[in-house]
């Protein structure tokens, strides 16, 4: 028999996003949280670097101008007045986390310190701006444990490491979720008014990558499968600053403070691309540069990395020649980047501090996602039209905020200013509506059913084989440089991936924490967005942002000024939906 | 190279009581023990169970005694812990095994939460952020590192003694906001740690500071709570 | 909670003295850390005298009697400081092992109160009766003594 | 019941750290040092109630047995001691939390120092008297 839960408000995902609507639906109404994680495991405790806001501690600083570098970092795809909405509200949510006890650096005079980011910028010098406001490198991992404190201290009921397997949408509404209690195995119906999804990325379908085990786009996956679209998959972000082989970030911060990439020739060579922001140019461009390098055959030792460097003295001669009266000392490092330094040190055996880092972009965040309304409510097509009682926020969300690139530090931001939005509105929500009547067995069997097939599945594939080869395929052909060549074997080479994963054998046929059937299950997912990724990447015939199209270079606002909208419903559709653009016209994008 | 995993497996739908079963894995001197860990889940029994997530050392997933003593599986490199070829891999101790290297962890955040932890300000919020000196910042920022992985209390022979002594990770958790001079609830969580099972029921053994992955120096944190309950003043 | 700001920017605040068991909690590891400094010196030295200086073999019960014996001894200085001595270094220790006991016990009875109140009275009375007599022999000595002195 | 006792006696003693060896010494040094007094202010006391309970209580201290008993003591109580002056003054003085490293490899060489000449003069007073009779 499953368990039957009935809650006013679900939030499925514990990151800053959903802790976030959590707190604030939770004001109001009855409200849980589900998450296949423990709380404070979520992504978001990774993210180092910072949280932007216009707060202008340091220098003067607009939110119109965050705006204006949001946009235009996202290669003018963003949806403007949602990008304004963001800006605004940013300053409010940041001020919002202070006051919840998030620890912040502080200023001499004890206000929120703040730091350079890459793309943001003063509008007027066009010189770079302090607007990322921080906690050493750890600024996720406090504001993923800051919402979580507060949430135990409004006594929000969590249900830990439950998996959610199924989404409940019928005929354009939304009454819940379907999930299986890892612990047990058992079935559990979530009966709700309002449902918000913030699961985060779904980067595991690359092998080089900054996301966790856990990123698998579960959830995105099964809403494909019940018939909705994903909005701009093309776009997936790849880091510049990923650690050789393992992908591990080593946040921009890094570069906030001074940091420099080095090429086989001992060449500062982002000056030469872009010579206003250089090493602090959006993160497509510095890693399309280092590409470049690669190609060029300046990598390190003619290989296929590059240096990060962050010694004392080369950051300071780097400073004297740009005429920054800054210095930096060891000392300093330390204390504003420990933790990326202690990554260095741990797995690779550099001490960046004597040492020059080596790395390769990583791929790193989902610019697409969840399409939803500026009040996280999840659209059900082009025209608009809202599924009822169905919210997403965060990462796995695409409002669009990030557009085609998304700038460093705005993804917490998103979090928060859209995690609260959708929290409120939820809530709001789920006060005047009533429960849609569900059929709790039906629905259990259906969740179950998807389970039950994995585990009795009798064939000879292992679920990590099929895995390998699509993360290394993706690498390969749906990385930072795509051709149309190359994507369509892709897309036929997933096909074919998805026809050997229903020929799947797993070892572990039983309840209790079945993670063998679950990392099975999960594989299943990443296929599908794989297949949706590369088919959005195909159909998007020019290169904005971090979509880079060897075979069309460039950027094509006549026929691409829109956003993708993706289909799988026996066969994969794509339709677009226009670009709503306020104040900031599409330009050339130069640093 | 080529190491063997000792590793001590539980199925709660078959077993009786914990064993132990060797595999035999090719891994880089660099690779992490988690690494080898999917290597032996990947390709030869998919049936091992364990809990990770960020694969660096952040999210505290996977807490495990790696050759006897407790670490997180991915920060825990090859090169630095196969002695004569073998690693030996079991569940943390004092927490109730549920499956292979997975633990109840339910126990342990149960002290997290019987600390109060977060931030206590009855005060109107101003219009802006608080003030708070970098000084009163820099008091705390090292319990602010806690991930809460469990490394540190799991490895706490008080706590293997006595399972409510709240452990140093809820200590650690306390530590961060007794010393934020925005918080005003300080009083209280030093009064819930002078109970019995609180911060007297650590006997200085370090096992905890040598142990936890932040390098956050556990028993200092811990000591200095003691100190604030000794003379009355939280400076 | 009384706040004062320190003029290096770092915030001071006072704390309420504490009550009931958390406020014993207190005392006793207090009490621990400094009976154990104290005990360092006691039994320390006691236990070489007894045992380096003299040795176990050589001591002889007409020995301890007229060591300890209260009758027929002048009441001297020495008498009176070695007395002390021994008396403070009785009660530090007896009261120094009860609540090490008492701590190891509940650390493993602790969830179980019965047999833990149970093993602490019983150790407490075992501790009480003999130190009761400890002191008692330190403090007045006994009939018997001068006997066996003479003998 | 005893799941507790287990854990720090047969696991935990495997657990692979310097610390809870310590702390596991240092409690049991304690235990056995509280048995001893009791015994010993019983048996001391009856020089002045009992003498010739006491007189056999002497005769039983100066069989071998005992004096092993007795050189196990005195490692229990010097090492007892040392330890518990590192414990005490490191949570007395805070400035030395973080020099607890040489704190331990201190302690342990102080116990040793103390232990030798003692349990050597002792072991000698024992032979010696041993041999006499
Ligand atoms: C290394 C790194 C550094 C970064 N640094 C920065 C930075 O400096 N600044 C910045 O702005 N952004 C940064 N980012 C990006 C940002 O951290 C993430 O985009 C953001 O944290 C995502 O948050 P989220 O709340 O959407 O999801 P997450 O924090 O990823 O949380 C996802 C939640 O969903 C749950 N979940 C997933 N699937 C299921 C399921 N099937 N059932 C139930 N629950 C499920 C998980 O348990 C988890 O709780 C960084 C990202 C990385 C990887
Ligand atoms: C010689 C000097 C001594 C010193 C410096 C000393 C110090 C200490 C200290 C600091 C503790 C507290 C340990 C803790 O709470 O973690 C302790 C515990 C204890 N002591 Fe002593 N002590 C001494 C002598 C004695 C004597 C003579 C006895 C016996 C009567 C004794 C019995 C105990 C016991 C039973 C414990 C509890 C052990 C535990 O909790 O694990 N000690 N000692
Ligand atoms: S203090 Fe360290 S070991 Fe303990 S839970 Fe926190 S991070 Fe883990
Ligand atoms: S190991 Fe335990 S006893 Fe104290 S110093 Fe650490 S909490
Ligand atoms: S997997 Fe996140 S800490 Fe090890």
């Amino acid at each position: 028999m499953p368990q039957y839960h009935q809650f006013d408000a679900l939030v499925v995902g514990a990151g800053g996003a959903g802790l976030m609507a959590a707190l604030h639906a939770s004001r109001s109404v009855k409200t849980a949280v589900i998450s296949k994680l423990y709380p404070t495991r979520s992504h978001t405790g990774t993210a180092q670097g910072g949280i932007s806001a216009a707060l202008g501690n340091l220098e003067e600083d607009h939110w119109e101008w965050h705006a204006y570098d949001t946009i235009k970092g996202g290669d003018f795809l963003c949806d403007q007045d949602a990008v304004e909405i963001m800006c605004r509200e940013a300053i409010d949510a940041v001020i919002e986390l202070e006051h919840m006890g998030l620890p912040f650096d502080r200023t001499p005079d004890g206000r929120i310190a703040q730091r350079r980011f890459g793309g943001h910028t003063n509008n007027i010098t066009k010189k770079p701006v302090m607007r990322a406001c921080h906690a050493a490198d750890r600024t996720g991992h406090m504001i993923l444990q800051t919402l979580y404190q507060q949430c135990i201290k409004q006594n929000v009921t969590f249900f830990d490491e439950f998996q959610v397997v199924d989404v409940l949408v019928e005929n354009g509404a939304c009454n819940g979720v379907v999930a299986v209690e890892l612990a047990t195995g058992e079935i559990h119906v979530f009966h709700s008014k309002a449902t918000l999804i913030a699961t985060g990325g779904f980067g595991k379908m690359w092998k080089v990558t900054s996301n966790a085990h856990s990123l698998t786009g579960d959830l995105p996956a099964a809403l494909l499968r019940r018939g909705l679209p994903l909005e701009d998959m093309e776009f997936f972000q790849f880091h510049p600053t990923g650690i050789y082989k393992l992908g591990i970030l080593l946040s921009e911060a890094a570069r906030g403070e001074g940091a420099v990439f080095i090429n086989g020739k001992g060449e500062r060579f982002m000056a030469r691309y872009m010579p206003t922001l250089k090493d602090l140019a959006p993160r497509d461009i510095c890693s399309r540069c280092i590409y470049q390098e690669i190609r060029e055959g300046r990598g390190i030792d003619g290989k296929d990395y590059v240096y990060l460097d962050f010694r004392p003295e080369v950051i300071n001669r780097y400073f004297e020649e740009d005429g920054n009266p800054k210095r930096v000392d060891a000392h300093y490092l330390e204390q504003k980047l420990p933790d990326i330094i202690e990554f260095a040190r741990v797995y690779l055996g550099v001490d960046p501090i004597t040492q020059p880092v080596p790395i390769q972009p990583t791929a790193h965040y989902a610019m697409g996602g969840i399409p939803t309304t500026n009040d996280a409510e999840v659209l059900a097509d082009e025209t608009g039209r809202i599924v009822e009682g169905l919210y997403a926020a965060g990462e796995v969300a695409c409002v669009s905020v990030h557009g085609a690139n998304r700038l460093g530090t705005n993804s917490l931001v998103d979090l928060v200013v859209f995690g609260k939005r959708g929290g409120i509105r939820m809530a709001e929500y789920a006060k005047q509506a009533s429960f849609r009547p569900i059929n709790r067995d039906a629905a259990a069997k259906e969740g179950a059913a998807q389970l039950e097939r994995i585990r009795n599945s009798n064939g000879t594939e292992r679920p990590s084989a099929i895995r390998k080869e699509l993360q290394a395929l993706m690498d390969d052909k749906v990385g930072v440089y795509r051709t149309g060549a190359g994507l369509e074997e892709a897309i036929d080479h997933i096909r074919d991936l998805q026809a050997r994963y229903q020929r799947i054998r797993i070892d572990d046929k039983g309840y209790k924490w079945n993670t063998d059937l679950m990392e099975a299950w999960e594989l299943g997912n990443l296929l599908e967005l794989a297949e949706v990724t590369a088919y959005s990447a195909l159909w998007r015939q020019e290169s904005r942002g971090a979509h880079y199209r060897e075979d069309y270079p460039q950027r094509d606002d006549v026929n691409f000024l829109k956003h993708s909208m993706v289909w799988k419903n026996g066969r994969l559709e794509v339709r677009s939906k226009p670009v709503r653009i306020t104040r900031y016209a599409p330009e050339e994008r130069k640093y | 190279m080529k190491i063997t995993l000792k590793i001590k497996r539980f199925n709660p739908e078959v077993d009786k009581k914990p064993h132990w079963e060797s595999y035999t894995v090719e891994v880089e001197p660099t690779d992490r023990v988690l690494d080898a860990l999917h290597e032996v889940k990947w390709t030869q029994d998919g049936t091992l169970a364990l809990r990770r997530s960020c694969a660096h050392g952040i999210c505290g997933s996977d807490a495990m005694r790696i050759n006897g003593r407790n670490m997180l599986a991915c920060k825990a490199l090859i090169k630095d812990v196969a002695k004569d070829g073998v690693i030996t891999v079991e569940p943390i101790l004092g927490l109730p095994v549920v499956k292979d290297l997975i633990v109840d962890m339910e126990p342990f955040f149960a002290h997290y939460r019987a600390i109060m932890p977060y931030l206590v300000n009855n005060d109107p919020p101003p219009e802006r952020e608080r003030l708070q000196s970098p000084e009163d910042r820099a008091r705390y920022d090292d319990t602010t590192k806690c991930i809460l992985c469990a490394c540190c209390t799991t490895s706490c022979p008080s706590f293997w003694a006595r399972g409510e002594y709240v452990g140093p990770a809820a200590i650690v958790q306390a530590h961060r906001f007794i010393f934020d001079s925005r918080d005003q609830a300080g009083e209280e969580r030093l009064r819930i740690l002078s109970e019995p099972d609180g911060v007297w029921r650590c006997r200085t053994v370090f096992n905890c500071t040598e142990a936890c992955p932040r390098g956050i120096q556990v028993t200092k944190a811990i000591g200095e709570v003691k100190e604030a309950l000794r003379t009355g003043v939280i400076r | 909670m009384t706040t004062t700001t320190l003029s290096q920017g770092r915030t001071v605040r006072k704390i309420q003295p504490l009550q009931g068991q958390a406020r014993f909690e207190r005392a006793m590891w207090l009490f621990m850390r400094y009976s154990g400094l104290a005990l360092v010196f006691l039994a320390l030295s006691h236990f070489w005298v007894q045992h380096l200086l003299i040795g176990t073999h050589a001591i002889t019960t007409a020995q301890t009697v007229v060591f300890w014996g209260a009758q027929g001894q002048p009441i001297t200085l020495g008498n009176v400081l070695f007395r002390s001595y021994y008396a403070v270094m009785l009660v530090l220790a007896v009261v120094h092992g009860i609540n090490g006991v008492r701590q190891v016990a509940y650390d493993y009875f602790g969830h179980r109160p019965a047999i833990y109140k149970g093993l602490m009275t019983l150790v407490v009375a075992i501790a009480t009766v003999i130190s009761l007599g400890g002191l008692l022999a330190l403090v007045l000595g006994a009939q018997a003594s001068s006997e066996v002195a003479i003998r | 019941m005893l799941r507790p006792l287990i854990v720090s006696f047969r696991e935990g003693v495997a657990y692979r750290a310097k610390g809870n060896l310590l702390w596991l010494l240092h409690r049991i040094s304690g235990l056995g040092i509280v048995v001893f007094l009791g015994f010993h202010i019983f048996g001391m006391s009856m020089a002045a109630f009992n003498p010739a309970l006491h007189e056999r209580a002497l005769e039983l201290y100066k069989t071998p047995p005992f004096a092993i008993g007795e050189l196990l003591l005195a490692f229990l109580l010097i090492f007892h001691a040392v330890n518990g002056t590192r414990i005490a003054i490191l949570e007395l003085r805070p400035q030395l939390w973080e020099k607890q490293e040489l704190a331990t490899r201190l302690s342990l060489i102080i116990t040793a120092l103390l232990t030798a000449p003692t349990l050597a003069i002792m072991a000698y007073k024992s032979i010696s008297h041993f041999l006499a009779h």
